[in-house]
């Protein structure tokens, strides 16, 4: 700091000054041992192209390709199949024997959300799961640890608009998309969530009505305000004041709102001793505030859609029970929604209204445990993953869970024992999630140009004995797969 | 395959199925050839026949059947013995929660036990013979638990009516407003029970009357006995105190007792951990794996019936994924539960002269993705998903 | 019978205001010591003097000198520090938030109690600069004062106004942190607009509402944001909301919102450490815990070190000099420790023009410790503030009885 | 029931022997050899907790005992200006318990043991190791008029947990003050579930109840349970040290009219008020376990006592001994109290005894709690003196076995 410091080093000789110890972190022995992974558990190695060469490549869209090679570069996908050349200095790893898959997404997760934020009231629709994200969470870690490279995160779980629904990387990094489909809770989870079924749909439709209510007053409005600002450019500069005014001034003036001119014709005619007063042009009342300003309200109002503008926003509609899902196709067809539906048993008997609608759909209420509780013992469905694919049906998995997305795929492994094909099944927890989730052209299979989210496999992700040897998120690898 | 088709094939297997693998062969013998073969105790056979006759196994080995006899091929399948879930309350009507009192090592199990539940069919499907149910841990002694078995009729029935007693040194059993509310107390109430008497204030006089339920419990000497404890802390004193009187403990529920394993494992005493669930800490799904390692006999059980029986297997699934070597899987769930419950001479493998309790997979029994073929309890086919999906 | 004990308590309070302000005149003076640390960097091991005139340091010499010829007030073997600045506090406020969520009107000016031990309590222990502002119990909870802790209003206590506007983004019950942040982004947005509208169209508008006045001078820069983050998430969320409105300020961490040092460091947001400098943390996945070192994290991220005081440990015994010296236990030098309760506190509150160091140009908040104020077994003798006497131990009666207790050194009650 | 678990688990336990090694300690086998080593720290300044001070000192660490001399083929830890000092011992320590501090369904459990009441894996027994206590005497909580036995631990052993110290002698715990009688109500006929339906209910109570079961046990008064009454002739018969959590002066003094009555000795627990009778005390050879301090900013202790901060060192200095204790602030404060005691006018050697040799021989550990030849090896390391607050603990030795170690760090950054 300064040179006059050092005479305080010697006299605090009393005191011997602690050592400059470098322990940001306690190094201890024992149960106490140093966290370092806790901390830095993502390498960061940019600019890096890895080569994950001769493996058994399962893309989640096409074929299985044996003996295949994935490359990664800049955190995209740049190549997939059997004749990839490896370009110089890659990091190639090899993966013969090994299965090659997308990263695992869970379709409807909580990892990382405070338990209170996904039930607490909300002060408008627009409010982002994504802002609640921990990514400091330390299920994060195991999460990568048994390859989920993405989580959506499902919003607000109670309230009846739940808020927008994010999909974000389980390596913390910036979300994969923020700003996702509307979080509409038709099934009540809790006590907390106050009403009931027929009750839940009717506020649902209530609070769409509005919104439609809403675009039309504003749509009346902004015709109104253009109707208003045509007859305002109309109203120029009198001849006279053509005259006697300096061009510059008038130049301004013409940016003047009507009312200002008038008050400006007023003050000065009068100043001149001409008081002639000015016709003011009706001005259009504006639309109650709520109307106008409401992020809340835009948010709902893009999830409108009708023939010639269809939405612009996704519904993500928890539905668990049969008549929930009648009443949501029932509001997709009326209000134009294109939703998906995430729910249980209920999905089953609407497969082909399902499948009509073109509905996506997510099955939640697999993972029989205890933050995906609700479904009582006995009747936890079985095989619906299957019965929904049979239907033509791209259902994705999701645990409605939070600590369970980590386990996704023995989540998974279990509807193969229900009956679901294993192609199906990667399917259901990587590309039908990413595409539920909106983001199947993002991520969610190895495609080339897709987020270079990848895993590598020492048998199938599906058996409990696999263990995920290299985890890539975006295109980094997270190299905490063993501790 | 839908769980109403599962309770369809229970029914089916009853009326249809059980007579084929029943009585009307020659000899009365079925013989079931097997690919692959878990005892139940930790060792695997490949290739075996196993000889069915009278609802009990009466041969397991290499031997040809006998030409012309019943046999029936599953040698592209892995058999097991039928699961055993340990602590459950399964078909236990109206509540296992007798909370009046502190000691009541009278309340029996099976006095409320309900052979028609829907849970315990369910059970079955999910590849489970046998359950141990238990009263709940409110009570220091909380009563007597007993052992049901998937029955060749379809219907279960009590195996064991006079099961392990079980103890309990957690809450609710212990906490404010109950005595005791500590595991110390528990341990001075208990231990004077084992002597017969009431645990009392100096000054206190004893009532006049003999409490029976001290009868009882200063009549156990010796035997099984189930102790509901949290952590490795609370185990200790458990098995000290009941260990102490010459029962034989196996430790409950541990769901504190990844914090310490060391000293959990120290007290050589088996552990059972229920209701595995992959919302749990790393730390607690490891702990199975780092006991069995560690030479402790570790037994999984579902935590029915909170959760469905089937999440049995997703215990094992999520312990195998968490370090659990797949040598101890099978026997988590079988020979080593039945030996918690004292009935290991019964049930709990495929051995000769136990009873006749089979599942038969398309995979290893511990693949969250394998299906059931088969399931034969005492004998008889109960379950066969398999044949009548197709 | 605890009523015989508060009695005893309320007296020697009572006892104690007494030592507060003595109400000498700023004079010209000389302060000689043995030891002085300006805090600025500069430490005279061999006696230092300090020229007072009209409230504010003149003038520094080393050594036991005396050129300017005013009166010399002399502590041959103490040490002589700045006033310790705390930078965080709801000292002094009897609640130190409203119940409703967004009240950015409140003032700690309209709460503050002038003779709340708090203050006095801040004199025993070298502080004489404070910045107190409300808690974080609401979004936002409305806008603080730095003070000295010496006056009988609130108005003669201020150092700064608009020092600035709590801002808290860790939920309350029954909200959720994501609710909380959309209610700020409408708030701020909201002022936002009101404002731009006000320009532009509405010259008929009528007087601003104060809601709006402090949220404008949020926006203007006028009024510094304080941004309360309990966990990570909630920094990386205060950073985002400051750079999407453009706010200025600085933040004020819970312990676990270390793990976000390295994201303030590289925004260049200053930031109030946590008051419990070595939090345990435990890991829900492994159950491991961890102890960490938050002023040597603190340091090694780069980020200049703000120690705030914890009133809430064990015994209140945690005050700046003793966060000081948990500080340099964990590895920091004393300079650096020190600063993190003088300088940078200082600068961080905007009022490092006049306090956080003994420096000519500055205000004369001196203190005079027995010894090394890192030592516990030294104590504040004299507290200047503005060379104003306003502390003198010898004459405090409240410490007195608490350290003799009621028997005030008669033997015991038997004898 | 063990030899049945062998029998079946023979193969498996044979060679699940390795395994378990491997799975269940820190993997690194050779820190863990190099743990079992031999230590000798040299160069150091040598506290020996009993008053003495040696400056660059040499003390090994050899089979869980220290030597004065060095030994051979040992680990030689030499850190500039460190401090040795024996681990602290907190004679009263309320730490760690899975519930309750006693088992409050009864008013008498003499046989109830602290070990039971513990969770050795508790974090804040690894806290108090981590500050330099290595020795916790877990002393039941004053909820019951007796509440138990004592227990010595290890505060922390390199298995990630307390260990009892085996043979460690106990004391039964008594209280004599308001907490056994508040909110009690007397047992009505009939059942009930409320723990509250129990003697006594006011303060006259408690010492008569108390003095019914002493007298009774002395055989003065007809006694109805005789066996019950084994654990208080324990401490008749000078066996056992009873320990009598009190803090008013009212209380110490109906202690020790009851301790004449029954003719035994005491230790007065807290103690708050103990100063104003000190002189007795002192005459009485009656040992006072203080602790922890009040509230240092209103002087307010345990039962709303009004205590002096000067207490230690008043009873101190009239000879009374005394120890240190952070009660029931658990014993991570244990090394402030030992800082407070020094701000308060303990000599720096004093208070360390009062937190070393003084309790540890109050609770018959008289080879732990000093640094001499033969001593248990339970010392720790430290960056500076123990009692200020800047010095940070570089080692933990607890019964020769190595739980913490900083010093590697302190190595690599003098590089």
């Amino acid at each position: 700091m300064h040179p006059r410091s050092r005479p305080l080093l010697l006299l605090a000789a009393l005191l011997v000054c602690a050592p400059d110890a470098a322990h940001g972190q306690e190094a201890a022995s024992g149960r106490d041992g140093t966290d370092a992974q806790d901390e830095a558990s993502v390498q960061v190695e940019d600019g890096e192209v890895v080569a994950l060469v001769g493996g058994i490549v399962r893309t989640a869209v096409g074929a299985e390709i044996r003996g295949g090679t994935v490359l990664l570069r800049d955190g995209r996908i740049a190549a997939v199949g059997k004749d990839v050349v490896v370009p110089a200095g890659a990091r190639s790893i090899d993966c013969r024997g090994k299965i090659i898959t997308p990263g695992l997404i869970d379709a409807d997760s909580w990892l990382g959300l405070d338990p209170a934020d996904t039930s607490a009231r909300l002060p408008g629709a627009e409010t982002r799961a994504s802002d609640g994200f921990d990514r400091w969470d330390a299920r994060l870690r195991t999460a990568r640890q048994e390859g989920v490279t993405a989580l959506v995160l499902g919003g607000n779980r109670e309230q009846i608009v739940g808020g927008l629904a994010s999909v974000v990387a389980t390596s913390g990094a910036e979300p994969i998309s923020a700003d996702g489909p509307l979080v509409l809770n038709l099934s009540r989870r809790s006590a907390a969530g106050g009403l009931q079924g027929a009750a839940r749909a009717e506020s649902v439709r209530s609070t769409l009505e509005s919104a439609r209510y809403r675009r039309t007053t504003l749509e009346r409005w902004q015709r109104d305000v253009a109707e208003y600002e045509s007859a305002r450019l109309k109203d120029g500069p009198t001849a006279e004041e053509r005259l006697l005014l300096p061009p510059e001034l008038l130049e301004r003036m013409r940016l003047w709102t009507p009312s200002q001119r008038a008050a400006w014709r007023e003050a000065t005619y009068k100043s001149m001793g001409r008081a002639k007063r000015y016709k003011k042009p009706k001005k259009p009342a504006s639309p109650p505030k709520s109307l106008s300003s409401d992020p809340g309200a835009d948010a709902i109002d893009a999830v409108l859609g009708t023939k010639d503008a269809p939405a612009t926003r996704a519904c993500f509609v928890r539905a668990a029970l049969d008549g929930d899902v009648a009443a949501t196709l029932e509001l997709a067809n009326e209000y134009g929604l294109d939703v998906t539906i995430a729910g249980g048993a209920g999905l089953r008997d609407h497969a082909p209204a399902l499948k009509k609608s073109g509905a996506r759909v997510v099955v939640t209420e697999l993972a029989d445990t205890r933050s995906a509780r609700g479904t009582p013992s006995a009747r936890r469905p079985t095989g619906l993953v299957a019965t929904l694919v049979t239907s033509g049906l791209k259902p994705a998995i999701g645990t409605g869970g939070a600590g369970a997305s980590r386990f996704i795929r023995l989540i998974a492994s279990r509807e193969i024992g229900a009956g679901l094909t294993r192609a199906a099944a990667l399917r259901a927890v990587t590309i039908w999630a990413a595409e539920a989730a909106g983001v199947g052209a993002t991520t969610g299979s190895l495609e080339v140009g897709k987020r270079a989210d990848v895993v590598v496999w020492t048998v199938s992700p599906f058996s409990a004995e696999s263990r995920a040897e290299h985890v890539f998120v975006g295109g980094r690898e997270v190299t905490d797969a063993d501790e | 395959m839908p769980t109403s088709r599962a309770l369809a094939a229970v029914v089916l297997a009853a009326l249809v199925a059980a007579p084929v693998l029943a009585d009307d062969a020659a000899d009365g013998v079925e013989f079931v050839r097997l690919g692959r073969l878990h005892v139940g105790d930790g060792t695997v056979e490949h290739n075996v026949v196993v000889a069915i006759d009278d609802g009990r196994f009466v041969s397991v080995g290499r031997d040809a059947p006998p030409a012309g006899a019943n046999v029936r091929d599953l040698s592209q399948h892995v058999g097991c013995p039928g699961f055993i879930d340990a602590v459950t309350q399964l078909g236990l009507d109206g509540g296992a929660a007798e909370t009046s009192e502190a000691l009541t090592p009278d309340v029996r199990a099976a006095d409320a036990f309900d052979g028609h539940s829907k849970d315990l069919a369910a059970a079955t499907a999910a590849g489970t013979t046998c359950v141990g149910l238990s009263p709940s841990p409110s009570n220091v002694a909380a009563g007597r638990g007993a052992v049901a078995v998937q029955g060749a009729d379809g219907r279960w029935e009590l195996l064991e009516r006079n099961g392990p007693p079980v103890f309990a040194f957690v809450p609710p059993a212990l906490s404010a407003g109950r005595v005791p509310s500590t595991v110390a107390g528990a341990r001075a109430l208990l231990g004077a029970a084992f002597e017969g008497r009431r645990w009392r204030t100096p000054g206190e006089s004893d009532p006049p009357v003999r409490d029976a339920a001290l009868d009882m419990l200063a009549a156990l000497r010796d035997g099984p006995a189930l102790v509901h404890a949290d952590s490795a802390a609370a185990a200790r004193v458990a098995v000290e105190t009941i260990g102490g009187r010459g029962l034989t403990p196996t430790l409950v529920g541990l769901r504190r007792g990844h914090i310490d394993p060391v000293a959990l494992a120290a007290l050589e005493t088996p552990c059972i951990i229920t209701a595995l669930d992959p919302e749990d800490s790393v730390a607690l799904l490891e702990l199975p794996g780092r006991l069995a390692r560690a030479g402790v006999d570790v037994t999984l059980s579902s935590g029915s019936p909170a959760r469905h029986p089937n999440s049995l297997r997703l215990a094992m699934a999520l312990a195998v994924a968490r370090g659990l070597p797949t040598s101890h899987a099978v026997p988590a769930v079988t020979g080593r539960a039945a030996r918690a419950l004292g009935v290991a001479d019964r049930i709990g493998r495929v051995a000769e002269g136990l009873r006749a309790d089979l599942v038969v997979f398309d995979g290893e029994p511990w693949e969250p993705s394998t299906r059931i073929v088969l399931v034969v309890a005492g004998g008889r086919i109960v379950c066969a998903p398999s044949e009548t999906d197709r | 019978m605890s009523a015989r004990r508060f009695g005893m308590v309320a007296l020697a309070g009572l006892v104690g205001a007494v030592v507060a302000p003595s109400a000498a005149h700023a004079e010209d003076f000389v302060l000689q010591a043995g030891t002085v640390v300006t805090a600025d960097g500069d430490v005279l091991v061999d006696g230092g003097s300090v020229f007072v005139s009209g409230g504010v340091v003149k003038e520094i010499k080393p050594g036991l000198v005396n050129p300017w010829g005013a009166e010399v007030r002399s502590h041959g073997d103490a040490w002589l520090l700045p006033g310790m600045v705390e930078a965080h506090s709801q000292g002094g406020l009897e609640r130190a938030n409203e119940t409703a969520p967004n009240t950015p009107f409140v003032s700690v000016l309209d709460g503050l109690d002038p003779l709340s031990p708090y203050f006095e309590n801040l004199l025993r222990d070298g502080v004489t600069t404070v910045f107190v502002v409300p808690g974080d119990a609401t979004l936002i909870g409305g806008q603080g004062l730095v003070l000295k802790p010496i006056g009988r209003t609130a108005e003669e206590m201020i150092v700064r106004r608009g020092a600035g506007l709590k801002i808290a983004l860790s939920p309350r019950s029954g909200t959720s942190r994501m609710a909380q942040l959309a209610e700020l982004r409408r708030s701020l947005r909201g002022a936002r607009t009101a404002e731009g509208r006000q320009v532009v169209d509405d010259p008929d508008a009528t007087a601003r509402s104060p809601r709006a006045e402090a949220l404008t001078a949020l926006l203007a820069g006028t009024l510094p944001a304080v941004m309360a983050c309990n966990e990570p998430v909630d920094v990386a969320n205060a950073l985002r909301v400051m750079e999407e409105f453009g706010l200025s300020g600085f933040l004020s961490l819970g312990t676990a919102a270390r793990r976000a040092l390295p994201e303030i460091a590289k925004r260049g947001v200053p930031c109030v450490l946590a008051a419990d400098l070595e939090p345990v943390e435990s890991n829900p996945e492994t159950g491991r815990e961890v102890r960490r070192f938050l002023a040597k994290e603190c340091v090694d991220a780069g980020v200049p070190l703000v120690i705030q005081a914890n009133e809430a440990s064990p015994y209140g015994m945690r005050s700046l000099w003793y966060q000081a010296a948990v500080a340099v236990s964990q590895g920091l030098t004393r300079e650096q420790a020190l600063r993190g309760v003088t300088v940078n506190p200082a600068r961080l509150l905007g009022v490092d023009e006049r306090v956080g160091s003994i420096t000519a140009g500055k205000d004369a908040n001196l203190v005079v410790w027995t010894g090394d104020p890192l030592d516990p077994a030294s104590w504040v003798d004299h507290v200047y503030i503005e060379g104003e006497l306003v502390y003198e131990r010898a004459k405090d009666r409240k410490l007195k009885r608490l350290l003799d207790g009621i028997s005030l050194g008669r033997p015991g009650d038997d004898d | 029931m063990r030899r049945a678990t062998r029998l079946v688990g023979l193969i498996g336990a044979l060679s699940c022997a390795a395994a378990l090694t491997a799975a269940l300690t820190p993997s690194h086998s050779d820190a863990a050899e190099r743990e079992r080593q031999s230590l000798v720290f040299t160069g150091v300044t040598v506290l020996d907790g009993l008053g003495g001070v040696d400056e660059d000192a040499t003390v090994s660490v050899s089979d869980g005992r220290l030597r004065l001399a060095p030994v051979g083929d040992a680990r030689t830890v030499d850190v500039d200006g460190a401090f040795l000092a024996p681990g602290f011992v907190e004679a009263n320590g309320r730490l760690g318990y899975v519930s309750q501090e006693a088992e409050i369904t009864r008013e008498l459990t003499a046989w109830i043991d602290a070990r039971d009441l513990a969770d050795p894996t508790a974090r804040a027994f690894r806290e108090a190791a981590l500050e330099g206590t290595t020795t916790v005497v877990l002393a039941p909580g004053p909820r019951n008029l007796v509440s138990g036995l004592s227990q010595a631990f290890h505060a922390w052993t390199r298995a990630g947990r307390a260990e009892p110290i085996a043979d460690a002698p106990k004391s039964l715990h008594a209280a004599i003050s308001r907490s056994p009688s508040i909110g009690n109500f007397p047992p009505r006929r009939g059942p009930t579930t409320s723990i509250y339906a129990r003697r006594p209910t006011t303060r006259m109570g408690v010492v008569w109840l108390l003095r019914q079961v002493f007298l009774s046990a002395k055989g003065v008064q007809k006694a109805t349970n005789d066996a019950d009454l084994a654990p208080y002739r324990d401490v008749l018969d000078g066996r056992r040290p009873l320990r009598v959590d009190c803090h008013r002066l009212q209380d110490v003094n109906a202690t020790l009219r009851l301790a004449d009555e029954a003719g035994m000795n005491v230790v007065l627990d807290g103690a708050e008020e103990a100063y104003l009778r000190r002189d007795d005390l002192a005459k009485r050879g009656v040992p006072v376990v203080l602790g922890p301090f009040p509230d240092v900013r209103t002087g307010i202790g345990v039962d709303f006592t009004d205590t002096a901060l000067r207490n230690a060192t008043m009873l101190h200095e009239a000879g009374v001994t005394v120890a240190l204790s952070a009660g029931t602030s658990g014993a991570r404060w244990l090394r402030e109290q030992g800082m407070f005691a020094v701000r308060y006018g303990l000599s720096r050697d004093d208070a360390l005894a009062a937190m070393t040799s003084v309790p540890a021989d109050l609770c018959g550990l008289t080879d732990r709690g000093r640094i001499v030849d033969g001593a248990a090896a339970d010392v720790v390391l430290w960056s500076g003196h123990p009692l200020l607050p800047t010095s940070r603990m570089l080692m933990v030795v607890v019964d020769g076995e190595v739980v913490f170690d900083r010093t590697g760090f302190v190595r690599k950054e003098a590089q």
